[in-house]
């Protein structure tokens, strides 16, 4: 990692990743959460 | 030696985490990679003969500039570089009374950190290990992005091109450096205004030749840190901003300005479901809520008007039991009457 | 309005003859658009617009991109409103926002496929190969995403008119979620536009350059979406009365309720803007001649409709409110222009600066009109403008 | 507001912004400059900053409406009849807002006397004569008191030095003449005023206008009367300059040995009389008085000499006023620069023996009497292979034929050029120095080695020592540059090859 730029490349790609994912990951989160509450 | 007990487990985890803590605690340094290569260019030794511009089209089949290269009339005009002509030679300094006049050669600088590399959305750009920043036609979808966001408008479009169009700059001669040789416009410069060599040595140089001649030169190498420095140096005996060489806004990286802000965007795709869905479930419950009062309000009004209907219908019908009983003692009354009128007559 | 008087209405618009003046003219203008795409697309940008090296970036961007994405901010401030926020007055307003909305963003990519050297190359950053570092990455995936956002959230108006029941009822139960990411993906790209001038420090004249551009952009866009709205309610009111269910009493407390919002949007705006200033110290720079074109820009544009806005909301006067809007529009798209050519590389000496030619003009008014044929081709047929008998109240 | 008007209103913005954009990329005017004749009246700083701008005093219009009055009419005369400078109304007025209301009081009651009068008069509101005006540059030339024109002024007084030269008799308290002790007046006229002692300036317009105005009074022919007479820069191109100056005698030494008390290096041979003419004046060396280096520059420096040391005062690179800095600036002149600014230009360490060649003791420079090493260039060498006619370099002969050096040609030029100037014929020594400026890091004298032997084909980046190309066109061109010689096109030395496109 000698360049600035070849880090910021290389953070920026995971990130972007790692943020998509979650987001998928909150629907069930969030499914769960409020699972009873649906079913009362 | 008697080691407390906390002593003892407090040294466990320093030392646990003292192992971890040794890189990670430094700030991020990037030197670029070492040995890179780089071109000086003295602009007090240009004369203005234009030799690169021919070596350059040459080099890159690119077509020679028009017209003959010593034709004083192109220095005219302040040219810049374009699809064509990947390099161009201007006069920046008419010649003084006791002085030659003053050229410099324009061309991409092929940054440290290159910003044109940072904007593309597809990547088209590389920084090589040795220096030059190359671009990839192969994914380029001409967005131009690159070409908008050099500072030193270096960068050129093949707007007439409708298939094929490229981003046209200088590459540094990566094909003849690969092979060991000097760049095209290296090896064509008589006067040796532009010197190819690992670009910390091409520091040294200059710097020693401002040592050497300190009033021919202005002390300082312009590109040593300009915008995270550039491959090509530029010495002068005029102040840059005669050059038409801004004085670098900052020695730090575009880049870092440019993808600062982008650090918040996965910030915004993570914090952003929860703080929404909380304000909608906080509208719903409101909403809820707001049902719930309006039928106990709905309920307690309709009870009330319920007590007032009993109470209500309670009165009329004590009145009309009372009017009734009246009414009977009034139809006895009158009855005994008629009766004793009766009797009576 | 009973519901059969609008189903008449809705299938008479068809029969009259088709060569109103309207037609006419949209279509002189859709044809002309053609003819110069064709020409572009044959001989190359160089021969349809006046862009060089040194202005890679014209009027296809600055107005189709950078303003047009703007302007249709509608649809993501109302949905948000109405569906997270529970304001249910807006209702009514959400379909005709969020369709402006998406024409608009579809407006954005028929600019970018005009504009771009390789147009057949617009997936490429996410088939081929990403540049996670630049801002442009970050608008074009969100651009992408949106636009089907956009699309999906449109399309419950069509399964109605289609009669498609089970699609209609899915696509309802999506609503939430898709308002959700819709608001994440318009924020996150609202502001990376400005993002990406923040890499060109010398080349963007100071008053308008700051390091928070990705805010000045986001807050000026959502005045921008709260303006659109609002005259976009005045033409297509106007267009199809006779289909309209809400009051015109209704109609103009949503108006006055959007001024309201407008008068804000554009104080923040405008406070941003002056902190701006103050941050990176430019007062003296007010003295110049850019000064005086940045005032111009700033009290003409923001404050002044601000201003009309509030007095318009406390005097109930919707006059008021709609010249207003047709400003705060305006002041969006000069400073989206000021920004991408005019202030750009602003040192340059006059000779070499950019103005766009006739072609590229003609161009863009030709994709304005399509978005507007387009509207009111959708808006004459499903139900935008009032609710489907069967679906009312349904998310 | 109803809405009738808005479109007035967006229209009009919209045009002031144009407007105001158009002009707003118009590069800020050039300085103004302002002419001798006109006198830009500030404050002394001391007095504090001025509300209004400074008033620039036309000078000319004033001596042009007041013609017929003559010059007492603002000026007064002092007991001895000299002409003071300073406005008369304002003299000995001390204080910021005494000496606003005398020059208010002066100016203002004088224009609007004459204006009564129906005569020529100046303005009399604020504004018209404090003008908010772009900053100027005063194009006021110093006056250059050469040689010529010290002579013409001695001719003038008969060569009566008192005329002008005086002395300040501490003790009497007066001013007087002393045979031999004439000075520059610089050398005790300052920048400002200094109680009895005036500025330069002040003291000098006192004694020249004076002067110039009693003899144009008396009818003869006196020197300028107005500023741009003396101040303006051709006006003083146009001066008539002495075609023979006679040398000005004051005591000095012809020859003399220059050695600081205490020093042990050996003594230079000073050549006084020979340098005279090459200065343009005496302080042109004594920059501040006429007496020796070492009175004010000894060995250690001392307070009256800035603390400049008599090594620093004589070897300074780029002083005027020093030996070595002057050299310097004369091997800068055009027909030397082409070997002494070139790359390989740094003086010999052993020419420091040209100068000090005297006695080493203080004993024997009083004893042995100071003399000159003769300085004389051997002639040139007969051409031979040795020294070659002409040269064809053909080593990298590739995009053009070879090129055709005319050596003897070239050599003779700068021969010629070193012999005319005596400090190049006494500095180089012999005539095989020339060499050294082409054939430059060897040793001179031997036969020097060709360009090829050190400059290999490419460079070589450590030292910065160029490749051979670069070597011939940076050595070549470079001189031709430097000295102005015309041929510097790539066609002027060497032929374009008849295929080359």
């Amino acid at each position: 990692m000698y360049t600035l730029f070849d880090f910021l490349t290389h953070t920026k790609g995971l990130g972007y990743i790692v943020a998509g994912l979650l987001l998928l990951a909150y629907i069930p989160f969030w499914r769960f959460l409020t699972e009873r509450e649906r079913e009362g | 030696m008697s080691v407390s007990r906390r002593g003892f487990i407090g040294g466990a985890i320093g030392a646990a985490l003292g192992a971890g803590a040794a890189d990670a605690g430094t700030v991020k340094q990037f030197p670029g990679h070492p040995g890179r290569y780089g071109l000086l260019h003295d602009t007090t030794l240009c004369v203005g003969c234009r030799s690169c511009e021919a070596a350059c089209a040459r080099v890159n089949e690119l077509p020679l500039p028009p017209g003959p290269l010593d034709d004083a009339e192109v220095f005219a005009a302040r040219r810049r570089t374009t699809d064509t002509a990947l390099t161009v030679v201007n006069r920046y300094v008419e010649a003084p009374v006791d002085g030659p006049p003053v050229y410099r050669k324009l061309q991409c600088m092929h940054c440290n950190e290159p910003c044109c590399a940072t904007v593309c959305p597809v990547h088209a750009f590389e920084k090589t290990p040795e220096g030059p920043v190359l671009y990839d036609p192969e994914v380029c979808m001409g967005c131009r992005y690159c070409i908008m966001a050099c500072p030193y408008n270096a960068l050129a479009y093949e707007y007439d091109k409708v298939l094929t169009p490229r981003v046209m700059r200088c590459t540094m001669c990566y094909p003849r450096i690969k092979d060991g040789l000097v760049p095209g416009c290296a090896e064509a410069c008589p006067m040796g205004a532009i010197t190819f060599g690992e670009r910390e040595q091409l520091i040294a140089v200059a710097r020693e030749r401002i040592r050497k001649f300190p009033d021919r030169y202005v002390d300082h190498i312009y590109g040593e840190h300009e915008f995270g420095g550039t491959s090509w140096l530029v010495l002068s005996g005029t102040p840059f901003e005669e050059l038409d060489l801004l004085p670098g806004v900052t020695h730090e990286p575009l880049p870092a300005i440019g993808t600062s802000y982008l650090g918040v965007v996965p910030l915004v795709i993570t914090i952003y479901p929860g703080l929404l869905l909380g304000m909608y479930a906080f509208s719903k419950r409101q909403q809820a809520v707001a049902k719930e009062e309006q039928e106990r309000a709905v309920g307690a009004a309709l009870a009330q008007a319920g007590e007032d209907a009993q109470k209500k219908l309670a009165t009329a019908a004590e009145r009309a039991a009372k009017d009734k009983e009246r009414a009977v003692e009034a139809a006895v009354k009158k009855a005994l009457a008629e009766h004793q009128q009766g009797g009576g007559s | 309005m009973s519901d059969a008087a609008v189903g008449a209405a809705a299938q008479g618009a068809g029969a009259r003859s088709i060569l109103t003046p309207f037609n006419l003219v949209t279509g002189l203008i859709l044809a002309g658009g053609a003819v110069i795409l064709g020409l572009r697309f044959t001989q190359g940008l160089a021969a349809t617009t006046n862009l060089t090296h040194t202005y890679p970036w014209g009027l296809w961007i600055g107005f189709d991109v950078m303003s047009g994405v703007a302007l249709a901010a509608g649809g993501f401030v109302t949905s948000s409103a109405v569906y997270l926020f529970g304001m249910k007055e807006y209702k009514p307003i959400v379909r005709p926002a969020l369709l402006t909305g998406f024409l608009g963003y579809f407006l954005v990519v028929l600019g970018l496929l005009a504009d771009l050297g390789r147009p057949w190359r617009l997936p490429y950053p996410f088939i081929k190969q990403a540049g996670p570092t630049s801002p442009l990455f970050e608008v074009a995936l969100c651009v992408a995403l949106y636009l089907t956002v956009l699309f999906i959230e449109s399309t419950p108006a069509a399964f109605e008119w289609l009669g498609w029941k089970k699609l209609r009822k899915l696509v309802g139960s999506l609503t939430i979620g898709l308002t959700v990411l819709g608001l994440i993906l318009s924020t996150m790209h609202q502001s990376t536009l400005g993002a990406m001038y923040m890499v060109t420090p010398t080349k963007l004249h100071a008053l308008w350059y700051s390091s928070h551009i990705p805010v000045h952009f986001f807050v000026s866009a959502v005045a921008a979406g709260i303006a659109m709205v609002i005259v976009e309610g005045m033409f297509s009111h106007r267009a199809f009365h006779h289909q309209v269910q809400i009051s015109t009493e209704h109609f103009e407390r949503i108006n006055f309720g959007l001024a309201k919002a407008g008068a804000v949007a554009l104080a923040v705006y405008f406070a941003v803007k002056v902190v701006g200033l103050a941050i990176e110290d430019e007062w003296a720079l007010l003295a110049t001649g850019w000064g005086a074109w940045f005032l111009v820009e700033l009290l003409g544009f923001v404050l002044l409709p601000g201003l009309m806005f509030a007095v318009a909301y406390r005097e109930r006067r919707l006059g008021l409110a709609r010249a207003a809007a047709v400003i705060t529009a305006l002041g969006i798209m000069l400073n989206r222009f000021n920004i991408t050519f005019v202030a750009f590389n602003w040192n340059l000496p006059p000779a070499e600066r950019y103005l766009p030619s006739w072609m590229e003009i003609w161009v863009t008014v030709a994709f304005i009109t399509f978005a507007v044929v387009a509207f009111r081709w959708i808006a004459s047929r499903m139900p935008i403008m009032y609710e489907h008998p069967e679906w009312r109240g349904q998310h | 507001m109803s809405t009738k008007r808005l479109p007035l209103l967006l229209l009009a913005l919209v045009v002031l912004g144009a407007g105001l954009n158009a002009g707003a990329s118009t590069p800020v005017t050039a300085t103004r400059s302002i002419p001798p004749s006109v006198a830009v009246m500030e404050f002394p700083a001391a007095a504090g900053a001025m509300q209004r701008p400074p008033v620039e005093f036309e000078h000319e219009r004033h001596v042009a409406a007041l013609e017929s009055e003559g010059c007492t009419a603002c000026h007064a005369r002092d007991e001895r009849g000299t002409l003071v400078p300073q406005l008369a109304a304002t003299a000995g007025i001390a204080g910021r807002d005494a000496l606003i209301d005398a020059y208010h009081e002066a100016c203002i009651s004088c224009h609007e006397r004459r204006a009564a009068a129906a005569l020529a008069s100046g303005a009399t509101t604020c504004g018209a004569c404090h003008v908010r005006r772009p900053p100027g540059v005063p194009a006021r030339a110093a006056v250059a008191f050469d040689y010529s024109l010290h002579a013409r002024h001695a001719i003038a007084a008969q060569d009566k030095c008192e005329a002008c030269h005086h002395v300040w008799d501490q003790a009497a308290q007066v001013l007087r003449y002393e045979k031999g002790k004439e000075e520059a007046c610089r050398a005790c006229h300052g920048t400002a005023d200094d109680g009895r002692n005036f500025s330069l300036a002040n003291a000098s317009h006192r004694s020249c206008v004076t002067c110039h105005l009693a003899r144009a009074e008396a009818g003869a022919q006196g020197g300028p009367l107005r500023c741009a007479g003396c101040h303006d820069a051709e006006r003083q191109a146009g001066w008539t300059r002495l075609a023979e100056v006679p040398r000005l005698l004051r005591g000095q030494p012809d020859l003399q040995w220059v050695h600081g008390d205490g020093a042990t290096f050996p003594a230079v041979a000073f050549d006084h009389r020979g340098h005279e003419p090459r200065a343009r004046s005496c302080s042109g060396c004594h920059h501040r008085t006429l007496a020796a280096c070492d009175s004010c520059h000894t060995l250690r420096g001392r307070e009256e000499g800035d603390g400049v040391t008599l090594a620093q005062a004589y070897h300074h690179g780029s002083s005027p006023a020093s030996c070595v800095g002057c050299h310097a600036s004369a091997a800068a002149e055009r027909q030397c620069a082409g070997c002494h600014a070139g790359p390989g230009a740094a003086p010999a360490v052993r020419s420091c023996r040209l100068c000090h060649a005297g006695p080493a003791t203080a004993e024997e420079v009083l004893a042995v009497p100071p003399r000159l090493a003769e300085a004389s260039l051997d002639p040139l060498p007969p051409l031979s292979d040795g020294f070659p006619e002409q040269l064809s370099i053909s080593v990298l002969a590739a995009e053009y034929e070879p090129s055709k050096l005319p050596h003897a040609k070239i050599v003779a030029k700068l021969d010629a050029g070193a012999r005319a100037s005596a400090l190049a014929s006494r500095f180089h020594g012999d005539t095989a120095t020339l060499c050294a400026g082409c054939h430059h890091h060897s040793p001179v004298g031997v036969r020097p080695p060709a360009c090829r032997s050190c400059h290999s084909e490419t460079a070589d980046p450590l030292s910065d020592r160029p490749g051979l190309k670069v070597a011939y066109h940076r050595q070549c061109v470079g001189c031709h540059i430097r000295m102005a010689v015309p041929q510097q096109g790539c066609t002027d030395c060497h032929a374009a090859k008849e295929d080359q496109p």
